[in-house]
């Protein structure tokens, strides 16, 4: 689904990687790796095409992601270092302003189940400024539960959360790429799926 | 010499023609000064980058 | 010249047709310039007008005018570059505007400058919100803005699109600023004072006046080129060519005598 | 696309709401500036009729300056406005549906309060209406060219004084007829219309021109 072709990307002055290239078909797992400041973040963030590669294209479905724009903005979940979740508003209107802007008309219920199913059952009325900063985490995750975007770029979704919750992200993904999805992930600890393909990317292997 | 004292007065107006000459010329040849003496510091410090290079230091510490 | 800029879109292979201009520009820009300063000084009258006569002091004509003309050509440079970069996402667009920004500062200050003491003895004072002024104060805060934002920004690459957008923004802005100060009161905008033309000037005050413009044309090549070179070097120096370069200069070219020293302590250093 | 306009709209005035204080500060801003002048320059009321208008407006432009740094600067902060980039939307529709809360919440209350600073300034209330009317039309054309200064200074260094740098200049053409009008209004029975018509004027280009170019503004800072 996701063709990555011969990508270069540098930030101020700094060559991060030249001439990466990898495919992504459907049902696949893409674990990115590298050292901190190898150029993971860089490279997600171009896969989501809030940054434009220095040289090289990106195709989704065979056609570049920078013509299509929104319409491959739609396809796809984004779910980088900061939560992207208002402090003001509840976990319930948080999700809900993610629903309206992906035009997905869910129901109240809908939400309040994948508040439930993260285990935030009762804190959805809250302002998420008085919840942890694991349960913050967790709402922002509730968006996976909703999404029916097939490609996810998730950034480091592991952090900051305890055993359970990172359990129940794995259930998720792993449900994700059974369904025929795709996923993109960085993280540092190792990931395992019971079905779908996982490939593997080491950056900063050779050195800069 | 008269003539020379004539041409400085200008007529009396000396103080506002080399104000606004004298601002002008020199704004432009201290920028090519500048110029050139930032290339200069450019040149120096792209060939000390080069020297440490060459000694296998990596670049990134001494940036 | 588009098709010989095309030819030398990359920095690469501006650089050292950039360093081959910069002499014979300069050269060329003070040749015109002293020109004009002589024409100016001895071949002009020493009045202007008819019946109410400028003195000696509308000499500030010659380069209070190019250098005005000079601060609205580069803006206009400026933006186009911008727009360049913008569009086609070439690097050396972006360096253009930086290379020009400054230049382009220094002449309308120095409009801005030589107005103020041409009022002072024509119109008794050295400020007056006259629409021409005021517009060029607003050229100059534009350029401020301009590389203040652009320097305020770490990362090379959104700096340049951000200051260039800055850029195109203020030049759809400019007319209408000018238009709001050249006409406060819409009910009455007939009364927009007209200049006396080009050709109602002298012809040897015109001469020294356009020459002088040539000259500071000229001038703001060389500059913004020699800039330009700078913006290179300090942007690539991480790249082969500008270590090669740096390489060769060493081994003895007298037109890098300061870098010179830098460049034999590093073989030095080699050696050693 | 409606939909998602007022969504936008409706988060950002949920949120302004839940922190009133923002709002309030902006509206004081604007009454101290306005009523620090008369102590100033004095408290003549020829003199205070004919600076009034410029007064008021010139406080009215850095009010509204004041409140832009915030308008895209929290959503930086908390990653909703990268998702916003992701949303599958247009920008510039999302980038106008901030806008408009942003003057609903800034902008309109300076309208509603104007009367009262107009009173401080002995002003008739024929200049009163022209007041308004001259401020509604004019703050929004404030907040849509603030729109793009905001994003071109996002989560920079002293981003806040850098953004007055690069967008005051750029609010003369409002600041000259805004306050030209109510002058106008003051001085003499005169005709008020061009001005209302030039205000107009720039309120529709704005609406045209700015989102976009701050949606441009947003993607350079966003990456």
């Amino acid at each position: 689904m996701l063709e990555v072709d011969n990508l270069s990307c540098r930030r101020g002055d700094r060559t991060l990687f030249t001439a990466l290239s990898f495919m992504l078909p459907a049902s696949t797992l893409l674990h990115v790796r590298g050292r901190n400041g190898s150029g993971k973040t860089t490279l997600l963030r171009a896969l989501c095409g809030l940054l434009r590669p220095d040289a090289g294209a990106i195709r989704w479905r065979g056609e570049p992601i920078s013509e299509l724009a929104d319409d491959y903005n739609r396809e796809i979940l984004y779910f980088g270092h900061l939560n992207g979740i208002k402090a003001d508003l509840t976990g319930q209107e948080n999700l809900r302003v993610a629903a309206t802007l992906d035009q997905d008309p869910l129901t109240d219920g809908a939400i309040t189940d994948a508040l439930a199913q993260i285990g935030l059952a009762g804190f959805e009325d809250l302002p998420t400024r008085m919840l942890s900063q694991g349960q913050k985490k967790r709402v922002a995750l509730a968006r996976l539960i909703l999404s029916k975007a097939p490609l996810w770029i998730l950034d480091e979704p592991f952090t900051a959360l305890d055993t359970d919750a990172v359990a129940l992200l794995e259930r998720l993904i792993a449900g994700h790429v059974a369904d025929g999805g795709a996923a993109v992930l960085t993280t540092h600890q190792e990931v395992s799926l019971t079905r779908g393909e996982i490939r593997r990317l080491e950056l900063g292997a050779i050195g800069c | 010499m008269q003539g020379l004292i004539d041409f400085l007065s200008q007529g009396g107006y000396a103080f506002y023609v080399w104000s606004a000459f004298g601002m002008t010329f020199a704004l432009l040849i201290a920028e090519a000064l500048v110029l050139r003496r930032s290339r200069r510091t450019i040149l120096q410090r792209v060939g000390r980058l080069a020297r440490l290079r060459m000694q296998n230091v990596p670049p990134g510490e001494h940036r | 010249m588009k098709i010989n800029w095309f030819k030398y879109a990359a920095p690469t292979a501006f650089y050292p047709l950039a360093g081959r201009l910069v002499p014979v520009l300069a050269v060329a820009a003070a040749a015109l310039v002293l020109f004009a300063l002589y024409w100016g000084f001895f071949e002009t009258p020493e009045r202007l007008g008819g019946t109410n006569p400028q003195k000696e002091y509308y000499r500030i004509i010659f380069i209070h005018v190019p250098a005005a003309w000079m601060s609205m050509w580069l803006y206009l440079v400026l933006a186009a570059w911008s727009a360049v970069g913008l569009v086609f996402n070439t690097r050396l667009s972006f360096m253009m505007t930086n290379a020009v920004a400054p230049t382009g500062a220094i002449f309308t200050f120095l409009a801005l400058w030589t107005g103020a003491f041409w009022g002072r003895p024509s119109w008794g004072t050295y400020w007056d919100w006259d629409p021409r002024l005021t517009s060029e104060l607003i050229l100059f805060f534009l350029y401020i803005g301009f590389m203040a934002l652009h320097s305020a920004i770490d990362d090379s690459r959104r700096a340049d699109r951000a200051a260039a957008l800055l850029a195109i923004v203020g030049l759809v802005m400019l007319p209408i600023i000018y238009w709001s100060i050249n006409c406060p009161d819409p009910n009455n905008c007939a009364a927009l004072h007209q200049r006396s033309s080009l050709t109602d000037i002298e012809s040897n005050i015109l001469t020294a006046m356009l020459v002088m413009t040539l000259g500071f044309w000229l001038y703001s090549f060389a500059a913004a080129f020699a800039r330009l070179r700078n913006i290179i070097l300090l942007r690539e120096q991480d790249s082969a060519w500008v270590r090669t370069m740096v390489d060769a200069a060493g081994a003895g070219g007298p037109a890098n005598a300061g870098g010179g020293d830098a460049l034999d302590a590093n073989r030095r250093g080699v050696s050693a | 696309m409606l939909s998602v306009f007022l969504c936008v709209l409706n988060r950002d005035l949920t949120l302004a709401l839940r922190r009133r204080t923002d709002v309030l500060t902006t509206l004081l801003f604007f009454v101290i500036v306005v009523s620090l002048f008369p102590l100033g320059v004095g408290s003549e009321r020829e003199l205070l009729r004919l600076l009034g208008p410029g007064v008021v407006w010139v406080a009215a432009l850095l009010a509204s300056m004041l409140a832009l740094e915030r308008l895209f600067a929290a959503d930086y902060d908390d990653g909703t406005l990268e998702q916003l980039l992701l949303a599958g939307q247009p920008l510039s529709l999302l980038v106008l549906a901030k806008i408009v809360a942003h003057w609903l919440l800034t902008g309109l209350p300076l309208v509603i309060i104007a009367p009262l600073m107009a009173m401080q300034y002995a002003l008739e209330a024929t200049a009163i209406w022209v007041m308004m009317a001259a401020l509604a039309l004019g703050t929004p054309v404030l907040s849509l060219l603030g729109a793009i200064g905001a994003a071109l200074t996002l989560g920079l260094r002293g981003g806040g004084i850098l953004l007055s740098l690069l967008i005051l200049p750029l609010y003369i053409p409002v600041l000259v007829y805004g306050a030209g009008a109510v002058s106008v209004s003051v001085i003499e029975i005169a005709d008020t219309q061009p001005y209302f018509a030039l205000l107009g004027a720039f309120l529709l280009g704005g609406l045209v021109l700015a989102p976009p170019a701050a949606a441009a503004a947003l993607r350079i800072s966003m990456e």
